[in-house]
């Protein structure tokens, strides 16, 4: 934690950076989302297994700094969003300080002690729990246990059901979808003026929270995701309906390794999966 | 109504050049085929988006045929690559939430390919007959009909 | 590679080779290369020419087969990248199978006499070979002038070095060769 | 809106099997449409007047033809409409007949189908928009790239035409493979003798801009408007101030040093040369790898003996602009040198020939050298190793051409006739020699072509084996060629003095790098694609730029030159006008919701997306959009279908037009 | 350094010596050998002659043994076993039905992972610069024709293992030696292999071009690393010698031995003395030149 606020202070200092995107606990010991825009205010930076909000949401959002750049401290995940946002143009790679931190799992029920079993879903399978890319690195790495991967059974159940089964399962899960956009908001890859959802000319997508347009708004979300996703889970996370839009956008993941062996947000310079193809991309589906 | 005979509805995007040419070329053949898809013309597979495809499933289609230039053969150069990523993804995503891949087809039809034309598309009304209504959707539509009390 | 039109002796050349022997454009260069071909009755181009025509029973009873001595020249220079030395082989097992008899015997019963060697102790044991060689063929005087210096040189042993598992290696020749299952 | 709705019955074509009448009664149904019927041919002209006198008399604002395919008469409907006052883009026309009458037997069931054929283009031109076709102005100017004879031929007939024509070549001097041959097939004229004047004709010509010892670098802009860079390579030799007087190449000391590329390194060169005495420009190049003031800073001994101080050390490449309307492709190909096979494979071509191991195992550009009078045996047949005169000769035909195992699938064509033409000059020249040719087929198609074949062996007396050759070994100062008469069924073996390859032509080096750079289509060997096979055999898929020569694929010379002079008139037909008119489908970026992810730019064929700032009134850049260069868009929409929130859209076929017509594909849900 | 070993028939046989000179010359560069246990023999040519799903089961079998023994790399000196297991591993990887049909064969899983050597690239591995740094004889005026047969470099697709028309590898290994090798025509072409029993008269005359074109390009001796051809050329030489009076004799030696003499180890247990051809002239005309160590 020292290590983190020395740093966030010589950046102010030196007059680097204009804010920096961290977490703080608030008056009610809760781990929250924290601008910090002085070198004062970096006193109050934690980071521990509370920190689970992906803070890559905010460069997109927060109006640019005045003067210097953004910093922010993000996990090895975050920063798979950092790089994807890069990626997409949406911000330049001089314009951010990266403080990545080694990261030792974060709670999956923010209301509840973290332990094994309340352990985030993306945590079960990271790779990056020492970030690949970053400006700082802060923390220490320790053993974790981690509880089994629950979130990949149900995608393997789900795949040997039959497409009545299929639809009969999102069929109820969807139908508890309300269409408040927690997912959008949340997510750091959707960072559109005008998401299609709210375009009426034409309404791809309908606009009541009804079954049908349910189906719709999550398919699409999941397919602009696709080969983009980098599987922070915050959509999940955020969700008040408690949809498992994890299992849509893993399942999207997996083909996007599976078919193209490729992985958003790892490598700033890698080309990206949809704007690109191969001539020998995969068609034995196409008749 | 329930005993009529089901016949299915199939609505085909298809490239102005390659499939929408060779659909000519079945017609000018008078190659027969079934009644039942109803084609919609666009430049190039690259102009399909998915949001036509859960489209015509929400309007009742019982199955859906995208079709267009082989590949090397796009007369935008690249269009139909674009489109075959987005199918890869695509398909498996529709699968994965009950829309099976006998519901969506896919095809390269060149202008001058009117018999491959009609092959795929009896071919595809056929599995589809035999495959029944696509019930989800029409369910779904049924529900917003019901006036809320 | 399946396919209803072709002819079945096509099908199972196709499948013990993985090649069609359409893809031959009878360029000649594996004739023009071949070592042993001056020995053969017909060029390895003619060979596969009657099996594009269809003259099975041509290919089936040529000396080339048995001649072929699998050196593989051939099939690395094609331009096709078609390998006859692998078509040759496909015929042989063939012919075998058809009971047609071989046109050059001397090599059958030599590969015979060599397959009983390693059924008998998993290993070949050149004294066994040259002796069951020696008596299928009746040429008691070959090379008896090479064998006394190999003999006394510890070149070739008295008796064969015998595998634990004899009977397994057996039954796999057993039953590769008699009931091929492709 | 007010719509018309225009059924045909083309005859009995699309009347036996739909009952228009009765589709045009349903239609009148349709919302927004305010006038229906049915007519027995609506493309003839009373058919057309028909719709006229509709849009008039009942004030019509869109219309939807029930007819053929939009392929056959979109165009006729759309005029006819925009005579009557209505935008073209605002005419839709359903397929009722390749698509429905001509596909179907039952009466009932394609009646039904052709009403929704006709409803979903209802309701899409609903929302169709006017349209106006883009105009750009054409400059009339064209660039030639390869200074071949294909490129010699297409710039001499643009700027006979009366246009100025800028000719790019990369070597120090135009003239390209033909300038190397001996004599031609298959009149045996001395190439060089018909080819020079025409090199001189482009150098004196007032419309002709040679540039040569340069590259084309990057091409911007579109058919009509294109901005090309051209490096122009430093020569060390100021060609403004040189007369061409070949002091300097005389007085190199550093004698033969470099192999002669003109001569395909038979013969060598000084570090100062020019390739070969008939170039054009004639100006000398200095070689720096191997010129001695570019090693060690002394010497120049050039800089003084030139009277004319054109010699510069110091001289840097150039980069210089070019506008131009249209551009031609000629750069022509490379022989397969065989010295490595094209991938990651060990093999190194075809070590079986022994090419680059035995000296007297040559290719064919090598053996023109061999046999041209301007060459480094003067024309004399002599063998490189010993130079003593082969008394027997083989030729091999088809090396690396239709071989997929070590060379090229394809056939080269023009083999068949060189070698029959190296058959022949050699038996002219050696009377009392031997010379065999390995063929596998011969490919004589092609005036006068089979009769000059039948000609070496008949005449000339030339032993033609059919069969390929296995191997070529070096035996006590023989080639041993070890080949097989596939028509006898006998192995041959020939102890020759001499063996020539005819090997096979190929795409160029850079060829796939110019290819990107001119956005143009290539095939798998690197060859450049036409747009079309039969029709457009010299447009490629860009607008405004064509091909010519071998750059296309293996081609002969007569061939070449027809091509050349089709490319020409193809840029000819292109300045024939002052402004292009061009369909106005092209996509176009909601600025407002942009939210410049650029996968759009990504997906983009024609890099006609580009990058945008919106600024505010301080100039502070806001955000950076999307910008549609209309002339350069084709109009695929892929665009389009890639952008997460719609905000490209292509016009003609934008999202609330599918939508509509998706919308309404069937009658009842 | 250690290997696993796959020495074949021959070389327990006929070819003893090519077994002998390895193991010495290996003892010396400090690398190990572990022997498959209970190998059995790889079909070599008789075995694709009378079934295709035979040629790949019995290398197959050995493949598993090693895998099962723990090796993850193994020798195989022989070209022709070298030959049968690579072709052997392909066909089992890139062709599920035949290795179906295999594992049914043999009752057991086949999974690849085995990297099989050949003697060249054994010495590769080992290191050239070792072999260099340790001879001890002047080779300087030898003159070695390398041969490499068919089945090292045939079918390159599949073994990828050098230039299969001119092939450079064993050269180098020769040069390492301090020897001088000979460019020939037929360090590829066929000695007729597996006729030399059945077709004695086809090897006679196909090993006689090759002693030819050796002689002819002024090799002193002709280096080898297939027991089989090492067993045409040197057996066979006898007898196109008594029918084609007054040729030179040109001794063969496997490249294990070359190595050993270069690294100045015992005659006897390099199995110098079980040649058909005197190999003592050769050895002898070296001696003369044999530097003090």
């Amino acid at each position: 934690m020292k290590q983190l606020i020395d740093i966030s202070k010589e950046l102010f200092e030196s007059k680097q950076v204009g804010y920096i995107i961290g977490y703080a606990e608030d008056k009610f010991k809760r781990v929250k989302p924290f601008v910090a825009y002085s070198s004062l205010d970096t006193e109050r930076f934690v980071f521990n297994n509370n920190s689970v909000n992906n803070l890559a949401v905010y460069l997109t959002r927060l109006p640019k700094a005045k003067e210097g750049k953004i910093g922010i401290v993000a996990k090895g995940c975050d920063i798979k969003s950092i790089i994807a946002l890069i990626q997409e143009n949406q911000i330049k790679r001089d314009d951010v300080i990266i403080i990545g931190v080694n990261c030792n799992s974060v709670v999956n029920q923010i209301d509840e002690q973290f332990s094994k079993e309340n352990t985030a879903i993306k945590c079960k399978y990271c790779q990056v729990r020492t970030p690949a890319h970053y400006d700082y690195l802060v923390g220490e790495i320790k053993e974790v246990e981690l509880p089994e991967d629950k979130n990949f059974a149900i995608m393997q159940k789900l795949d040997s059901m039959s497409a009545e089964e299929k639809w009969n399962f999102w069929e109820a899960e969807f139908e508890k979808c309300v269409k408040c956009y927690a997912c959008r908001q949340v997510c750091p890859l959707c960072y559109c003026e005008q998401c299609i959802v709210d375009k009426s000319m034409p309404r791809w997508i309908d606009s009541s929270a009804t079954t049908k347009g349910n189906f719709a708004w999550n398919m699409i979300r999941a397919f602009h995701l696709s080969g983009r996703c980098i599987g922070c889970n915050e959509c999940e996370r955020a969700c008040p309906a408690e949809i498992p839009l994890s299992l849509l956008n893993r399942k999207m993941g997996m083909v996007a390794i599976n078919e193209f062996n490729y992985r958003h947000g790892t490598d700033i310079n890698q080309p990206t999966l949809i704007g690109n193809y191969n001539v020998n991309d995969k068609e034995d589906f196409i008749m | 109504m329930e005993n009529e005979k089901f016949e299915p509805k199939i609505v085909a995007f298809v490239c102005n050049w390659c499939t929408y040419t060779g659909a000519d070329l079945a017609g000018t053949s008078r190659l027969k085929q079934q009644t039942n898809a109803r084609l919609i013309r666009v430049p190039c597979t690259g102009r399909i988006d998915p949001v036509f495809i859960i489209k015509a499933f929400e309007k009742g289609a019982d199955g859906v045929l995208v079709s267009g230039c082989h590949p090397n053969d796009c007369h935008y150069n690249t269009g139909n690559f674009h489109a075959r990523r987005r199918w890869i993804f695509f398909r498996q995503l529709l699968d994965f939430v009950g829309i099976d891949s006998s519901r969506l087809y896919f095809s390269w039809v060149s202008a001058s390919e009117g018999k491959k034309w009609v092959d795929v598309v009896d071919g595809v009304i056929n599995s589809v007959r035999e495959k029944g209504p696509f019930n989800g959707y029409k369910k779904l539509n049924k529900e917003i009909e019901i006036p809320v009390k | 590679m399946e396919n209803n039109h072709v002819h079945p002796t096509i099908q199972k050349i196709i499948n013990l080779t993985n090649q069609d022997p359409a893809n031959c454009y009878q360029c000649g260069k594996c004739s023009a290369g071949c070592p042993v071909r001056d020995y053969f009755d017909d060029a390895p181009n003619r060979v596969i020419r009657f099996v594009q025509l269809g003259l099975y029973d041509r290919a089936l009873k040529s000396k080339a087969i048995w001649l072929c001595a699998g050196c593989q020249t051939c099939s690395s220079r094609c331009p096709q990248n078609f390998e006859p030395a692998k078509f040759m082989d496909a015929l042989r097992e063939i012919a075998a199978e058809e009971g047609i008899a071989p046109s050059d015997k001397n090599v059958q019963k030599f590969h015979k006499a060599f397959l009983n060697q390693i059924k008998n102790n998993g290993r070949s044991f050149e004294l066994g070979l040259i002796r069951d060689y020696k008596l299928a063929t009746g040429k008691l005087f070959q090379d008896i002038d090479a064998a006394p210096t190999a003999i006394l040189k510890g070149k070739i042993g008295f008796t064969p070095h015998k595998i634990k598992d004899t009977k397994k290696i057996k039954s796999i020749i057993d039953k590769a060769v008699k009931g091929n299952t492709k | 809106m007010r719509i018309g709705v225009f059924i045909c019955h083309c005859g009995e074509n699309i009347g036996r099997t739909v009952d228009c009448p009765s589709v045009a009664s349903a239609c009148a149904n349709f919302s927004g449409v305010v006038h229906a019927e049915d007519y027995k041919y609506m493309c003839s002209d009373p058919g057309q007047n028909l719709i006229k006198q509709a849009i008039k008399e009942k004030n019509l604002d869109a219309v939807v033809v029930g007819s053929c395919s939009p392929h056959m008469h979109e165009k006729t409907f759309r005029k006819a409409c925009s005579d009557a006052g209505i935008n073209p883009f605002l005419v839709e026309m359903a397929n009722l007949r390749e698509h429905c009458s001509w596909i179907h037997d039952d009466v009932p069931s394609a009646t039904r189908k052709a009403i929704d054929l006709v409803r979903m283009l209802v309701e899409k031109v609903k929302f169709n928009e006017p349209l106006i076709p883009i105009r750009v102005p054409v400059t009339k100017r064209a660039l030639v790239i390869g200074g071949g004879i294909s490129g010699i031929q297409a710039s001499l007939d643009i700027a006979n035409a009366g246009y100025e024509v800028v000719l790019v070549e990369k070597e120090p001097s135009i003239g390209g493979h033909m300038s190397q041959l001996s004599e031609t097939f298959p009149t045996l004229d001395c190439s060089q003798c018909i080819l020079t004047p025409r090199m001189v004709e482009v150098y004196q010509h007032p419309r002709i801009k040679l540039v040569s010892y340069s590259e084309v670098e990057n091409v911007e802009g579109f058919i009509g408007n294109f901005s090309v860079t051209i490096r122009k390579k430093a020569r060390s030799v100021k060609d403004e101030l040189c007369t061409g007087c070949g002091l300097c190449v005389q007085k190199c000391p550093i004698k033969k040093v470099a192999l002669s590329d003109f001569d395909e390194g038979l013969a060598t060169r000084p570090a100062m040369y020019v390739p070969f005495p008939q170039a054009v420009p004639n100006i000398p190049v200095i070689d720096r790898s191997v010129c001695t003031y570019f090693k060690t800073g002394k010497c120049q001994l050039c800089k003084k003996v030139c009277g004319r101080e054109a010699i510069d050390f110091e001289q840097q490449d150039q980069l210089i602009k070019e506008d131009v309307g249209a551009i031609i492709v000629a750069t022509g190909y490379k022989l397969y040198t065989i010295d490595k096979k094209p991938d990651e494979s060990m093999i190194k071509g075809y070590g079986e020939y022994g090419y680059g191991k035995f000296k007297d195992v040559v290719d064919g550009l090598q053996f023109e050298r061999i046999a041209s009078a301007s060459g480094p045996t003067s024309g004399e047949m002599l063998r490189p190793s010993d130079k003593t005169t082969p008394k027997k000769i083989v030729f091999i035909q088809c090396v690396g051409s239709r071989d997929e195992s070590k060379g090229f699938s394809y056939c080269s064509k023009i083999c068949c006739m060189y070698t029959a033409k190296h058959a022949m000059l050699y038996k002219h020249k050696v009377h009392d020699g031997e010379a065999y040719v390995f063929y596998m087929d011969i490919r004589a198609g092609g005036k006068n072509y089979d009769e000059f074949v039948r000609r070496a062996i008949e005449e000339d007396g030339v032993k033609y084996i059919r069969g390929r050759v296995s191997k070529i070994y070096e035996e006590n100062g023989k080639l041993i060629v070890k080949g097989e008469d596939t028509l006898a069924g006998v192995r041959v073996e020939i102890d020759a003095d001499m063996v020539v390859l005819a090997t096979a032509m190929i795409a160029q080096n850079d060829s796939v790098k110019l290819a990107q750079t001119l956005s143009v289509s290539y095939d798998k060997y690197g060859f450049f694609n036409e747009s079309h096979p039969k029709l457009k055999p010299v447009e490629t898929s860009t607008g405004g730029i064509f091909l010519a020569g071998a750059c296309n694929a293996p081609r002969d010379i007569p061939d070449s030159v027809s091509m050349a002079s089709a490319a020409a008139a193809k840029a000819l037909v292109l300045f024939g006008s002052d402004v292009l008119e061009r369909e106005p489908v092209v996509a176009k970026v909601n600025e407002a919701t942009c939210a410049g992810c650029f996968y759009c730019q990504k997906v983009c064929a024609y890099n006609a997306i580009e990058q945008k700032e919106i600024k505010d009134r301080q100039g502070n850049v806001i955000k950076v959009v999307a910008y549609v260069n209309s002339g350069l868009c084709q109009g695929c929409g892929t665009c389009n279908a890639t952008c997460p929130s719609k905000s490209v859209e292509l016009l003609g076929f934008k999202d609330d037009q599918i939508y509509a017509q998706i919308n309404s594909f069937a009658e009842v849900f | 350094m250690n290997f696993g070993y796959y020495p074949g028939c021959s070389l327990s046989g006929t070819a003893k010596e090519f077994d002998l000179s390895l193991k010495e010359v290996l003892k010396y560069l400090d690398t190990d050998l572990q022997e498959i246990n209970d190998w059995c023999c790889c079909g070599a040519s008789s075995a694709h002659s009378a079934s295709h799903l035979l040629s790949v089961a019995l290398p197959a079998r050995n493949l598993i043994l090693a895998k099962e023994q723990g090796m993850k790399e193994i020798v195989a000196p022989c070209a022709a076993c070298f030959n049968r297991l690579k072709v052997a591993q392909h066909e089992l990887k890139t062709d599920d039905h035949i290795r179906i049909n295999t594992e049914e064969l043999l009752d057991t899983k086949y999974s690849d992972g085995i990297n099989v050597l050949n003697l060249i690239s054994l010495f590769q591995q080992i290191g050239l610069e070792k072999i260099k740094s340790n001879a001890k004889v002047d080779f300087s005026k030898l003159n070695v024709a390398c041969y490499y047969g068919c089945l090292l470099v045939r079918p390159h697709d599949i073994l990828k293992f050098d230039d299969p028309e001119n092939p450079t590898t064993m050269e180098e290994v020769v040069k390492a030696t301090g020897a001088k090798p000979v460019d020939w025509n037929f360090k590829v072409e066929c000695c007729g292999a597996a006729h030399s029993i059945a077709h004695t008269e086809i090897v006679e005359n196909l090993s006689m071009k090759i002693l030819d074109d050796a002689i002819n390009y002024k090799a002193n001796v002709i280096v080898v690393a297939c027991p089989m051809c090492h067993s045409n050329l040197d057996m066979r030489q006898k007898n196109i010698i008594k029918h084609n009076p007054g040729r030179n004799k040109i001794p063969i030696l496997y490249l294990s031995q070359l190595i050993g003499l270069s690294l100045g180890l015992d005659h006897k247990k390099l199995g110098l003395d079980l040649h058909f051809i005197d190999t003592a002239p050769l050895i002898a005309s070296l001696s003369e030149n044999e530097v003090a160590v």
